[in-house]
């Protein structure tokens, strides 16, 4: 297992090439979610406040 | 009407394609994964290690497949902005715009994993070569377009803006992909293809593809959840988003 | 009533823009200054080592020149929006992308060919070997008017913004690299004595499509940005 | 498409016309035309989208929907003509060039009137003495000005004009309402904005009232 | 000098104040004194310097003859107190952030009245629900009322304002009337310039005339 | 009445104008991206020669470095002067040094911090040495605050005119040439192995005096020419 996880001498180069590969696709799939958490907020706000201009 | 096109022109709808992708996006993310993992499985523990470069060849299987979605992505972009600029379809320039993020992921992963197997093969993280010189004009592409849509604010205005843009940008792409051809640099040649036989050995090879399938069922579910957030935010004052609010929120004139 | 002719909107344009730099003259000479900065600056957090300085003369003053070219290229309609007359130009009923032709050949004009200019003097400060100077000059000449035209697409995209600022020269970088690499590259083969007229005739064919193609572009993208 | 028939053909026109930015309306369907020799107000109050109005009016922004016909034909930004002078919130004139140079510049995009020159102009909107001066130098008021000298030059058949009135003293905003007479008296038209606020004194025109959006 | 002994000092007097640009008078010697409770307007037509004299009452720019005197102190820049607002045609308001946000800085810069909250003066102007909205997303009477708010919010006595009619609605003036009598009331002075074309309805306050410079 | 104290002007001011980079956050990442994009054009231009980009990466960089942050300090005071914000900074009742510091800080934070946070980066696109990187990064550390607070003096007195643009960097340039020639001196000179410490030494001197005066004098140089 440490000899697989060594990749003979290479492990330097290849565990990172792994990691950035699963880091950022995985912050990419994740921003969505929160964007949409936004914007949903947003959207509510916004029709508080359209809500709140006609009363005067 | 032809029932593809009578289709199409359903999918073209906002609230259509909202509720179209939501269905399809964990589907696309499960095949996703499960093509991974069977991918990385062959590429770690099947695929002997390479005669010349030992075990840092295995990084390709993740370079190469990200390479690959880098340049489709953009295709894909250019493609859609094509149809934004001239049709006028909302959906073309929500799918544009949604897929420039995911290029440059998978961009930036292509330079990052490539610098991380030149430092091994070539001795040095990085070289101007003409290769690597394109690739990075594509991220920069990437960006600028990325960087265009959000300084507008109109949002269909900034996207038939970003959309032209990309367009101007595609004179790159033959230059990223053909570059090996046209000028002898350090970059390895085209050693995998589709259409001719491949030089590479086939154990080596499937893992390669099944990450290409992975890569790209992940890149329509990241990009079906990002056009879906568009959406909401392109439609906002529309019927069919109010509906998707809490019940409290809705108002009532 | 004697409505304008296309041919006198574009002469009104071409003069009012040549009296607008020479009100502002001061200003018409930053590009220059700025080139010369950059290139005097090398030699100071270099030292100087006349080996040295020759080998990077040629792509120095090429990235100096392009840069003072670019940073100039954001006011290329900046002050027609601010001001509103470029509504104006847009609303007039003249083709709006021969208007614009005008307005990038006024860039050009401007800023492009007192850097070509000056360019002897800036070779000098930095030692590059005089056979390759004439190299550099038709270099020039041919890779300038090229970043005009592909800058003003990029300007007019980013003309609705608040401050585009540097944002342009995300936008045109990507796409003027090919000119830098072929003009430099043509230098650099001058100065190791190879041949050099290859990438020269590149730059001068991609230049005659950008010379056609541009301004329409131009156009619709003003266009696109204003709407 | 069903008033044009009968009438005689409107100067421009607008059919069911509305403008949405980010689906929120900023104006309603609007329906309205202006005929030769008409001055008409568009009233409303701030924030109430007038000046939006008259950048659809001039194509430069796309209704949302509807149409704007000038002459009976679609108004696009490819096909506009002498026809229409916009004067808006921003001047479009050059702070740095004198008020003589300004209107060369704009008589030579636009053409020029028969019988009247740049001095003319000038002289007529009450700035004789400051022809040389840049623009720079004038105050508000004196820049207001030129903007009208420009509107008497350009032979343009409609005017539409974004709060005339504003940053004018008495005497400015007589010359305003001499202007926009002088100009229906010889068959043009004009589409000016205000939020009533001003004494509008050349007779009662018709008036277009925009509500606030809401 | 003279003055100044006699009567309740005043809060902001100008003696033979005079300003010239290059040796062109724009405006003559002024003198005239502004006491609390007091709102004076400044009319003159375009061009006579009413924006000019407003600068060097706010220290802006100085005098090329006369003094200002604020509690019968000569008044520098250095020396400026929380005693002076000034409204001028350009409103301080960053169009990137929000009404809420642009007036938290003011009072975060000059101090907060008792008893107010930016939220409240918003409301006051008759701009509830666009708290939030970035200022670019105003109208231009919209903007000019955020920049009222702020005068509600910062406790200074002496009021500067620059065409404060200019760009509003009738609600709008009628508005900016409101605050000129609350804050006379409470013992606060204001000079506000026109060009006399509005309705100044709250009552006939004292003018001061500028001629057009000539 | 609750008059504003000074501390709570200076917390109010730093807070606005943070916002204020976070809602423009894409315009504060432009000298970032200029600086890359000036590092990537040099290897472009001059070809990929390992040894000339060692050779030249240090001064580069620095050279770089200051364009950029040069480039952003136009925009110091601008949109304060555009919307009249500087008016009524001025006629504010706290002290004009103060607020000034309070918006050169700002700056550095802003524009500076990011370049030097990327400098490792732009020293490996030129294969810069890594035992020089330590040296680089101390002085670029010490010689851009040197540029925020000079850049501010020159910015103040040009900033009543139009387009102060590269009027702007003629003045400040012939100020920073010596924190230019200090500093890539120092990392030249860890490049050939030579004591490095005594540049540094200077720059650290002279920043300190900066910091003292410069904000006073920024602030005198503003009332100058907003007058
Ligand atoms: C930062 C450095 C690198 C960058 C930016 C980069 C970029 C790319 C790109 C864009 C492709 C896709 C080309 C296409 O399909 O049109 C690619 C493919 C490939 N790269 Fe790299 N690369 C880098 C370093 C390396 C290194 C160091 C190696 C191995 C020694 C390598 C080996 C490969 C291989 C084998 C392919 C597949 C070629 C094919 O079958 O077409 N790359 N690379
Ligand atoms: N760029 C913009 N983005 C979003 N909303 C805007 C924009 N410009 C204006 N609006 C909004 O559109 C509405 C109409 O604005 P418009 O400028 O047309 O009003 P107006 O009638 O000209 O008002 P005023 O008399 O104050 O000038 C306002 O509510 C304003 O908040
Ligand atoms: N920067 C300047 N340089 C030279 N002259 C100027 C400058 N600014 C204004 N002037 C001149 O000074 C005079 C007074 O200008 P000012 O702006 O004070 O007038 P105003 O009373 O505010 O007019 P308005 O009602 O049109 O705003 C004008 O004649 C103008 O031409
Ligand atoms: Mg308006
Ligand atoms: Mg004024």
């Amino acid at each position: 297992m440490t000899d697989f996880l060594a990749m003979h001498g290479y492990a330097a180069y290849v565990w990172p090439a792994y990691a950035v590969f699963a880091i950022v696709l995985f912050a990419d799939a994740i921003a969505p979610v929160f964007a949409r958490r936004r914007i949903l907020r947003d959207i509510a706000a916004r029709a508080r406040r359209a809500a709140s201009r006609k009363s005067p | 009407m032809n029932p593809l096109v009578l289709w199409f022109h359903k999918l073209g709808s906002p609230p259509y394609f909202y509720s179209f992708a939501g269905r399809w996006i964990p589907w696309l993310y499960g095949i996703a994964l499960v093509a991974a993992a069977f991918g990385f499985y062959g590429a770690l523990f099947t695929a002997p290690a390479d005669y010349q470069q030992g075990d840092s060849f295995r990084i390709m299987y993740v370079h190469v497949p990200c390479a690959w979605m880098g340049l489709f992505a953009y295709l894909f972009m250019a493609v859609n902005g094509f149809i934004a600029l001239v049709w006028r379809i909302k959906l073309s320039e929500t799918l544009a715009m949604a897929s420039a993020p995911i290029g440059a992921a998978f961009t930036f992963i292509t330079l990052v994993t490539g610098s991380l197997w030149g430092k091994p093969t070539w001795g040095t993280w990085w070289t101007w070569d003409a290769r690597l010189t394109s690739e990075l004009v594509l991220l920069f592409l990437y960006f600028g377009v990325i960087g265009l849509y959000h300084a507008i604010e109109d949002r269909r205005q900034a996207a038939r803006a970003a959309a032209f843009l990309a367009l101007i940008g595609v004179v790159n792409l033959p230059i990223v992909h053909y570059s090996v051809i046209w000028w002898n640099t350090l970059h390895q040649g085209q050693t995998v293809s589709l259409i001719g036989p491949s030089k590479i050995a086939p154990s080596m090879l499937w893992p390669l593809l099944t990450l290409a399938i992975a890569t790209h069922m992940y890149f329509f579910a990241s990009l079906f959840a990002r056009a879906r957030v568009a959406l909401l935010e392109l439609e906002s004052g529309k019927e069919w988003v109010r509906a998707l609010l809490p019940v409290t929120e809705t108002s009532h004139d | 009533m004697k409505p304008g002719t296309t041919s006198s909107a574009c002469i009104a344009l071409l003069r009012r823009d040549l009296l607008l730099v020479w009100r502002r003259r001061g200003d018409a000479l930053n590009p220059l200054l700025f080139a010369i900065i950059v290139v005097a600056l090398f030699p100071l957090a270099l030292g100087p080592e006349t080996t040295v300085l020759a080998r990077i003369a040629a792509g120095t003053i090429f990235v100096a020149v392009l840069l003072a070219m670019l940073l100039s290229l954001d006011a290329l309609f900046r002050s027609d929006l601010e001001d509103g007359s470029l509504e104006q130009l847009v609303v007039s009923p003249h083709p709006l992308a021969l208007l614009i032709g005008c307005k990038i050949f006024i860039h050009w004009l401007t800023t492009a060919l007192p850097l070509i200019v000056i360019a002897p003097l800036l070779a000098q400060l930095l030692q590059l070997p005089s056979q390759v100077l004439p190299v550099l000059m038709i270099a020039l000449a041919l890779a300038t008017p090229l970043l005009s035209l592909i800058g003003a697409v990029c300007v007019a995209l980013t003309v609705g913004m608040r401050r585009s600022g540097m944002l342009l020269t995300l936008l045109v970088l990507p796409l003027i690299v090919p000119a830098l690499i072929f003009g430099a590259g043509a230098c650099n083969a001058a100065q190791d004595g190879f041949a050099y007229s290859a990438p020269l005739l590149w730059l001068a064919a991609w230049l005659v499509l950008s010379i056609i193609i541009a301004p329409l572009a131009a156009a619709a993208a003003l266009k696109i940005s204003l709407s | 498409m069903h008033e044009s028939a009968d009438e005689p053909r409107a100067l421009l026109q607008a059919q069911s016309l509305c403008f949405a930015r980010n689906d929120e309306v900023i104006f309603g369907p609007l329906d309205f035309s202006l005929h030769a020799g008409e001055t008409v107000l568009i009233e409303g109050d701030n924030g109430s989208g007038k000046t939006t109005l008259l950048k659809v009016l001039s194509g430069l922004l796309d209704p949302t929907s509807g149409d704007v016909l000038l002459h009976g034909a679609p108004l696009t930004l490819a096909k506009l003509s002498h026809q229409v002078a916009l004067l808006g919130h921003l001047p479009g004139l050059k702070l740095e060039l004198s008020a003589l140079e300004n209107l060369r510049f704009a008589t030579g995009m636009g053409g020029i009137r028969p019988g009247i020159t740049p001095h003319l102009a000038l002289a007529s909107v009450g700035l004789e003495g400051y022809e040389d001066a840049p623009l720079r130098t004038l105050s508000a008021g004196q820049r207001k000005r030129v903007a009208l000298a420009r509107l008497l030059l350009v032979p343009a058949a409609l005017w539409l004009l974004d709060e005339p009135y504003a940053n004018l003293d008495r005497s400015g905003i007589d010359l305003v309402n001499r202007l926009l007479d002088h100009h229906a008296r010889r068959g043009g038209a004009a589409l000016i904005t205000s939020h009533g606020a001003y004494a509008f004194t050349s007779g009662t025109p018709r008036r277009i009232a925009l509500k606030a959006s809401a």
